[in-house]
């Protein structure tokens, strides 16, 4: 194990399996030469060249239908979205014909694709660079969504999701990739995609979250905790698509309380499934309504104060919370 | 021909004619594109390499091929109108030729995509009109198991990647494919056939910078049929003097032309541009020039409405690829005319018996309906997955 | 009143606001020589000529985008999608610049936009043209998203939108256009954006849906009274964002039963927002879990009587009712 | 120059050289621009009848314009380094020209519309640099309230239409502009900005075909400054011998090329395609070379490894547009170096200024968040509109 940056656990699962299969190679708008908009592929390609490494033009349509046509081909090609905003311009090969093609073939082809980027809002770049489409992709069989919170969960989810033989859409955050934690060195850690992570226990209470607002939700809980002595589980679902019901359903008919997280926008988000999950399957073991969270539900707003009240930080988590429990925060 | 009619009209009305660019033509092909085409010359070409290579046998197969693409969709026709299939039906009729032309060139590298009039395709690359017809029917011994129908059809293992439906949408998968082969080191090629209403799609011009860009071996063919739906060429595209081809300047990708009712034509330019492929990686752009006898699909029942009768009569009368290739290997004493009647009234049983099968097959289960979605749902163990992948809370058939 | 189908109540609705304002227009593939695709456009370049009714070539992110251009400069596009799957070779255009340009410019600009098309699978044309994309467009704050399944409501609801000064996404259904309905003549005959619609009374359960599946769901409803005495109330969406959470609230507290159904994919489907919503602001009401039905779980399938198991026809809904009543089918 | 360079490295890379056409180009401008470029000759355009129409004030003020945006930018420069501002900040300096030459031509019906790299055309619209700056800081005085952001200023009642993050994602609505121009009737066009490495989005193209058979009066600014981030234009697009403007083409659109430094050629060009637009209704693709002197954006601080430092200080000692028109407007008598140095200090007096009001503005209160969002929110009672249109739970300030 070794304390490493989300983002330097995401270049080393792309180290990793470049070097394990030939197939794989890393393509889009400056992964190459300038080492990624948010340097995640840096040093790569001085490593392993043009071939493992390409620098596409501003083209998504292209280089992702590109992605697709390859991965048919056999190849494994990882598509860089410098935001993941951008598979709005590319949305019909993304999900159309990545999320078809096997389907529409009876299953005489596969597309063994990764498309990979940062999605998330928080760093002020504006209403249409702050998409966090993981409800959109999810809505689709055929595609899989992986959204990790935690460095060794980067690094074992990319790892999956490259050998994976279904197109997998894997939502990094420009929010997480400075932050470290412990990080098995083997070189076959792999984690299942479908398997949430418990990141805490607890018995009062289900926070369920993804991506940066598992973060959140672990803040809260120590807050909880500390101040109000409710001791919240908080599960982190880290794949969307296949969802881990099981672990999400054990922890809610334990502690009887559930509150969603997320921050994407509320309509028909991710919270929105796994709350008619629970209610659908732990009925009765529900002392009160679920709960979400989510985004304020707006484009995402520049103004760099506001867009933090936006985002559904700990202290309205803990709030919620304690609502849950008509505790007045 | 269709790019002279065009050419004429957008001459007419575009202002901008002075600054476009007149550019030079270097292949005779070119020239002849140009010339008036009212009687078709049948030895045009006749003398290219990759047709004087062809043996008698290989003749007749060409002919074999198309006059079954024509009997194979006459049969498909009839059964839909018998309401034996859903869905849409694009006929190919009219355009045998040019899938008939370019596949018989392709070899061990070669791969081929197209959009949803793909039965041409799908039987000039050996894929059987059983498997055909029963995936019109949506039968489970269709090539796809009845889960794609008439615009889905696949082989891979015949280098046919289908089939697609979004126009436009298999250009940058076609790049793939070149990508892929160039990526492995392999001597090999993609041909890419799209309509004359799909140029103006961002992701296919997308796809001719990339191809411009990085040396891809693909080759774009342009089955230009005169119109998309209802909408003639030129109420669809602005384009240079040289036709649509002729966008492909603007990527520095080599471009030209074939008449596509003529099959040395559309060989002779074909293997130009596959040579290109598998000796530089350099792409082209090819626009053939054809016509559809019949409507859009079969939904398109006014289709006599936005063209003319006469229009259409004259392509099938002068213009019709299997009466050209007839006649030409009749003048070259390779075909009789009773020969030719005989493979006619083969293709039509063979088509027949394909109503047959299809009628006989069996749809597919209702539990196929999930599978196919996931390849790590259908190798259980292939795959670090688990959890839920289908959400339906019940299912229909439980 | 008259019995006209829906295709008839939408083309009305387009002459009456063509004739009403002279910014409206409506451009697409084939709306205007070739009378339309599905022919809901018939007649009306015959009668209103080049400037209102515009073929375009295919590239829906071009004319899309050219239509919101149009908008800002305060013309009424009505923008013809042939399929509204379609509309995701302009994802970008039609989510990111319609929803967000207000926001972004805070306020100083507006968009009435219509994008309109036929949205259902059924009809056997494969995986990439069945796309029911509601949930994905209602997700976007700043779009309004609608989806009649009456000829009355057609007419109604286009004629709101069309008036609307915010983009509104119509979905359409190829498999309604030729259902009728008694529809009034009233040239102001509008009906509200976000107003659902009790399509039947009852006490016993509330059936809650939206487009084709209304209809469904109005065949099983008659079904449960008559062989199951079964009383069941159909309250018909209509309008997807703004939803009218008062009329679904009221219903549920009344029958104390939910059964959601569309024919949309499930996962954050529509059917999960409006479970989440009932849970929460009904819980003590709820005699049973909020159930839901939509579409099987994969991509369309070709095979006519496949694709129509995978909708959820009029028995499915009777089974599941009666499986909220523990009757077995 | 930028084409040329360009020019030269795609010809030897590629292999579709012959049979890329050699188009001719009409006006003298396009002779000029093939010419080596070393010596920036000053005169040059300086008689086109636009240019022989300015006043002495509208040549000073155009000088004016350029040190402001500069000294705008100078200054927002600096409080987004004491970290006054959030997200990116995409500097225009080295290109005000090209704003302040095309902006200064627009008429009552003229719009403009660009892409994230605003600042520029905004305060050459007319926009003042406090609500400019304002925005920057995210505050509620700002030109869009603090909701936009630097890559997103709006002035529609100057006719300017934004600020656009998405790349190529303005090309269509500036179309939809020019549509709607056309369509009331009115004698306009619409400046459509976008950089070298747009070119090669999907909507762009589908614009162009659309422009060119319509004939909508839309005129794309190609501000080619050599790089889209950290790519340089041969590693993004191949294109023809005149540069990314001659793949107009394609479309039968009138194009051309300007040299960036030189506000004379910027506006010959852009007023002969804006007479263009006015009297045919007919688009034009203008060709502007120029270059940014700093990164991408501030977050990219190593632009000085995918371009040499003698390229950046090259431009900066020879090219810059303000000095290059200084020393026209010396030569020509018109302004003295005193005078210029003057405009220099009231430009950052009025930067500072800018600051100080940004920094003294308020931020939006919370529950501006939800306005604006919906126009029949922000305006009850104007619609036919009711039921939940927001979907929190709770707010977080409730
Ligand atoms: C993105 C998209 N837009 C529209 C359609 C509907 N559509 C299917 S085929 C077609 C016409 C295409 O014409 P062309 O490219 O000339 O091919 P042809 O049918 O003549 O073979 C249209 C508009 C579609 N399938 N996909
Ligand atoms: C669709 C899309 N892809 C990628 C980006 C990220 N991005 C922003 S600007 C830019 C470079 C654009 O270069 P160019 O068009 O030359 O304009 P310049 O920055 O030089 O003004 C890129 C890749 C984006 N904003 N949108
Ligand atoms: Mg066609
Ligand atoms: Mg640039």
């Amino acid at each position: 194990m070794a304390l490493i940056t989300y983002r330097q656990a995401l270049k080393d699962a792309f180290s990793e399996e470049i070097e394990r299969d030939e197939n794989v190679f890393i393509m889009g708008e400056e992964v190459a030469q300038y080492n990624g908009a948010y340097k995640v592929t840096e040093g790569l390609w001085d490593k392993y060249g043009d071939k493992r490494l390409v620098d596409a033009p501003i083209s998504e349509a292209g280089f992702i239908g590109l992605g697709i046509g390859a991965a048919m081909m056999g190849l494994r090609p990882v598509i860089e979205m410098m935001f993941f905003s951008f598979v709005y311009v590319a949305w019909d090969q993304a999900v159309n014909n990545a999320s078809s093609l096997r389907y529409m073939s009876g299953g005489l082809m596969n597309v063994p694709l990764v498309i990979r980027g940062p999605a998330n809002g928080g760093t002020n770049v504006g209403a249409t660079h702050s998409h966090t489409p993981e409800n959109l992709v999810a809505n689709f069989p055929g595609l899989k969504c992986v959204v990790p919170a935690t460095a060794a969960d980067a690094k074992g989810l990319m790892k999956s999701s490259i050998r994976d033989n279904d197109p997998v859409f894997f939502m990094e955050s420009t929010l997480l990739y400075g932050e470290e934690s412990e990080v098995p060195e083997d070189p076959d850690f792999l984690i299942p995609l479908g398997k949430a992570d418990v990141k805490r226990e607890g018995t009062d209470l289900s926070i369920i979250a993804h991506g940066r607002s598992v973060l959140m939700a672990l803040a809260a809980a120590k807050e909880l905790k500390k101040k109000h002595n409710i001791d919240a589980e908080v599960v982190d679902l880290r794949s969307i698509r296949p969802l881990d019901e099981e672990t999400i359903i054990k922890s809610v008919k334990k502690t009887n309380r559930a509150l969603l997280v997320e921050e994407n926008k509320p309509y028909c988000g991710i919270g929105s499934q796994v709350s008619h999950l629970i209610q659908r399957r732990a009925f009765d073991y529900l002392d009160a309504p679920v709960h979400r969270l989510s985004a304020v539900d707006a484009p995402a707003i520049y103004s760099p104060p506001l867009e933090k009240v936006q985002l559904p930080e700990a202290k309205v988590i803990v709030r919620e919370a304690l609502d849950m429990f008509n505790i007045k925060a | 021909m269709s790019t002279k009619t065009a050419k004429k009209k957008t001459a007419a009305k575009s202002a901008a004619k002075k600054s476009s660019g007149s550019a030079k033509k270097s292949a005779p092909a070119k020239k002849a594109a140009a010339k008036k085409a009212d009687a078709p010359d049948l030895r045009r070409y006749a003398d290219a390499p990759v047709n004087k290579a062809m043996s008698k046998s290989d003749k007749i197969r060409a002919f074999v091929d198309m006059v079954r693409i024509r009997k194979f969709e006459q049969a498909a026709l009839q059964s839909y109108q018998k309401g034996k299939m859903g869905g849409f039906l694009h006929l190919y009729i009219g355009q045998e030729a040019t899938a008939v032309g370019t596949c018989a060139l392709l070899g061990d590298h070669d791969h081929i995509i197209t959009a949803y009039r793909d039965h041409g395709h799908a039987l000039a690359v050996g894929m059987t009109m059983n498997e055909c017809m029963a995936e019109l029917y949506g039968k489970y011994t269709g090539c796809s198991k009845g889960k794609g129908g008439s615009m889905h059809f696949f082989a891979p293992e015949k280098r046919y990647w289908g089939g697609h439906g979004i126009v436009g949408g298999q250009t940058p998968l076609g790049l793939g494919i070149a990508y892929a082969l160039k990526y492995k080191g392999l001597k090999g090629s993609c041909l890419c056939f799209l309509g004359d209403g799909a140029v103006n799609q961002g992701p296919f011009h997308e796809s001719l910078n990339l191809a411009g860009l990085w040396d891809l071996p693909i080759i774009y063919v342009i089955e230009n049929n005169r119109y998309s739906m209802g909408t003639s060429q030129d109420r669809s595209s602005v384009y240079p003097e040289g036709g649509l081809a002729q966008r492909a300047e603007a990527y520095r990708i080599d471009w030209t032309t074939a008449h596509g009712e003529n099959l040395y034509d559309v060989r002779a330019k074909t293997s130009e541009a596959i040579e290109r492929a598998h000796e530089k990686s350099r792409p082209t752009v090819l626009e053939i020039a054809t016509y559809r006898y019949y409507g859009h699909s079969i939904a398109d029942a006014n289709h006599q409405k936005y063209r003319t009768k006469e229009e259409i009569l004259e392509y099938q009368r002068n213009r019709d690829p299997i009466m050209v290739w007839q006649r030409i290997l009749e003048e070259e004493g390779v075909l009789t005319a009773d020969e030719a009647k005989e493979i006619e009234n083969k293709a039509r049983d063979e088509a027949k018996d394909s109503i047959r099968f299809a009628d006989e097959s069996p749809f597919p289960p209702e539990s196929e309906i999930l599978t196919d979605v996931y390849h790590s749902v259908d190798n259980p163990g292939s795959h670090t997955n688990q959890g839920k992948i289908f959400f339906n809370d019940r299912l229909p058939w439980e």
